[in-house]
């Protein structure tokens, strides 16, 4: 498992003997997070994260429908109905905690501030391209919300999402074919098979959950440019 | 002159509301929406409207409730895809009402340039993604943008929290959201409120939304609905 | 004297029977404008005109260093250097004041929100050209503030002006020779030797003060719209 | 992560700053100056500053301190010329400091751009002025407009009124003025507060400026300068 902290992996692969869950993942994630980190978590999966933050941990959580310092979810007498996150669900305030309005909350994530966000995707191209707010579908109503605008204005964009297709194929592709939320805007991509760095100079395996990094890298499309040194 | 007036009725507030209006509609999911104006809004019957709102609707309340009625020919929005978005679901599966999708940080900041009298600006969102169509595209210091337009409202119906006498606006925590941007985007500002209290009960440093920017306010008693999808 | 009031004036010119000081000047024009009028009175001889409103009258002063409903100058205690009008005097708060960071002070500016502003000027020009910020000349330190910003924001610009020079040329010309503050934005100009209503067909005398409208318009190296219909 | 940090003097507040930095100073006029940091950095001695401010310093204090230390090369601001703006205008019209002359408004909303992303706008200010030579103009729905382009500066020196330990700040009065905006557009904000607090003591509701903004914030013993000019 890798140590907490942002520097690039260099070296081998570290690897977990077993195929994680999405909420073994979020734990993962919650761990890479830096102290300190300004960090939006997309609706979704991502939102799991935040219950695996530890008290303290220091991380600063930013709502984009006008929040900062945003708490764990609220339960029982706490549900206030004017203080929810981006999917509505009624959450917290922790001490420091401060409110602004949408454009202010906007500008915060399209001027860069926010170290991280993480979200949920329906693809991850190779050259970082994003694809994960409408499936393309006819039938399908588009519904964008923040998506563009987080893919484009955080300084690191983590992706979550499982690495298969529920009819198996690798959701990491040579190029997205559904519609993109984004451009090149990914810099790495947590799977329950494993954690791949997205770079200029393409994909590097990063950690292996319950696979071999060859046999991982066998199951995708792509051309890794780093070859995995173990198994 | 724009001095705000403090009215009696939600019905004298949206008095003359136009058929084929733009209005701007405050609110996140259920948390700032004003809910009291639009069932006056739904009483007055103002038909043909183009609505301009983060969402297209939650359960059968508020916004919900108006395109239900029937009084809307299009919607502007970020998200209108929900679990409890049936009424907006509906019509648009029968073609009965027109959507145009927005990255959430645009609608924002769009409604913002029309409130502070830029003519158009440069925003790195969405570009290289299918909502960049017919958009003019311009690279500026090797990070390419799209130009968008402001977006202008008629008249903006939004929920926040106290008035003062003059119409000065504070807001409860994340029930902020698009209300002071939309304020100042319209032609005409309408105003739900808890309580209007006199001018010099607000601290003049925690004022949100300044008088200037609000045309109408009307007191309501509170009502927030605290789960998204209640019926 | 014209009634208070904003409907155009219409028919001969009102006449006062003496030239007006500047302070007179400065009283006429505080009861030009109507109640609850939202109002920025720019730095100099404008400034004086916030002493001529009588209290209660519901006119709001915006200070472009950031505040709603600015109250009259601060004497003794009262001095706050934390609060200061646009000329950097030391002024005070009335009840339901707000304050506003210069960016969001500028956008209620630029965006149409003040009802009328009123400007010193070097010349104005008959198609409603302000020239009030340079000189032109080559030793003389080159400083706008935010008298472009006003010259565009304002729904009304007036300008206060002696009508003359020190050496007796008129300030209001056929096309000004100072640098350009902004193009076609000035709607009335209040000189001491009588008022002037600068509209799309030109310029109208609508008052005179100790002179006759024909004599006044002899002065003038500009053709008058309308020609007076009595002395 | 740019979590704040709360220092124990000016002088580390400032450390860092390199020759040939772009400063945003905060203040307009005297309120709102950081005295106490500007100080700092005349110790410092860091040269060929570029400095972004509204004035170009008042009396012998603050900003006009620094321009006389030699420190600045080049002054980007609104309002040089001022009755007690003795130093600048020594050293500018010495040929010795270069200024760049911006519309107060522009300079803010041109700050707040590059604090949100925004890779350029149409602004209406200074059409048809000397200030518009070099800019594209464009025409949108009738109106014309010159294309502005962000200003960002490596650091910003602002004062606030309050932080909370977190780095949240509240202002007074009108005080507040371009800190809000200079602390969004700049990669590193250094903060001079009247006071810190725990977080958790300032309303969420109140808070001016997010501490996802703010870098550094130093403590000091409140020293303001009520009279212009005063020496």
């Amino acid at each position: 498992m890798t140590a907490s902290g942002n520097p690039p992996h260099v070296g081998a692969p570290m690897s977990i003997d077993h195929r994680l869950s999405m909420d073994e993942l979020a734990a993962v994630i919650a761990r890479d997070i830096p102290a300190g980190a300004f960090v939006n978590l997309g609706i979704g999966q991502p939102t799991k994260i935040a219950d695996h933050l530890p008290i303290g941990s220091g991380v600063v959580l930013h709502t984009e429908n006008g929040m900062l310092n945003m708490g764990p979810k609220a339960e029982g007498d706490a549900v206030d109905p004017d203080l929810t996150n981006a999917g509505k669900v009624p959450v917290t305030e922790l001490p420091g905690s401060a409110y602004f309005h949408q454009a202010d909350s906007f500008a915060m994530m399209r001027g860069g501030h926010l170290d991280i966000c993480v979200l949920g995707a329906y693809q991850v191209a190779f050259n970082g391209d994003l694809a994960n707010w409408h499936t393309g579908r006819p039938d399908d109503v588009p519904a964008v919300g923040g998506a563009m605008d987080l893919a484009i204005g955080a300084k690191d964009v983590y992706v979550m999402m499982p690495l298969l297709t529920r009819s198996g194929e690798a959701k990491l592709v040579a190029r997205c074919t559904y519609p993109l939320t984004g451009v090149g805007c990914v810099s790495r991509v947590y799977t329950d098979h494993g954690v791949f760095d997205v770079g200029p100079e393409g994909i590097r395996i990063r950690e292996t959950y319950g696979v071999g990094a060859s046999e991982l890298a066998e199951r995708l499309d792509i051309a890794l440019c780093d070859a995995p040194l173990h198994d | 002159m724009s001095r705000a007036e403090i009215v009696g009725s939600t019905d004298a507030a949206v008095s003359g509301i136009e058929d084929g209006a733009t209005v701007l509609v405050g609110g996140f999911g259920l948390a700032g929406m004003p809910f009291d104006l639009i069932e006056a809004l739904i009483r007055q019957g103002a038909k043909d409207l183009t609505i301009v709102s983060n969402n297209a609707g939650n359960g059968d309340v508020g916004l919900a409730a108006l395109l239900a009625a029937g009084q809307v020919r299009k919607v502007l929005c970020s998200f209108p895809r929900q679990a409890d978005s049936w009424v907006f679901d509906g019509l648009y599966r029968a073609g009965r009402i027109e959507l145009e999708v927005v990255p959430q940080g645009n609608l924002a900041e769009r409604m913002r340039a029309a409130g502070a009298g830029i003519g158009a600006f440069y925003c790195p969102t969405a570009v290289g993604t299918p909502l960049a169509e017919g958009k003019e595209e311009r690279e500026i210091d090797g990070r390419k943008y799209l130009l968008e337009y402001p977006i202008k409202g008629d008249y903006a119906l939004i929920g926040a929290h106290r008035a003062d006498t003059l119409g000065n606006l504070t807001y409860r925590k994340t029930a902020r959201n698009f209300g002071p941007v939309m304020a100042t985007a319209a032609t005409t500002t309408i105003v739900q409120v808890d309580e209007v209290v006199e001018a010099g009960k607000l601290a003049p440093e925690a004022v949100v939304t300044p008088s200037i920017y609000v045309d109408r306010v009307v007191q309501v008693q509170t009502r927030r609905y605290t789960v998204q999808g209640a019926r």
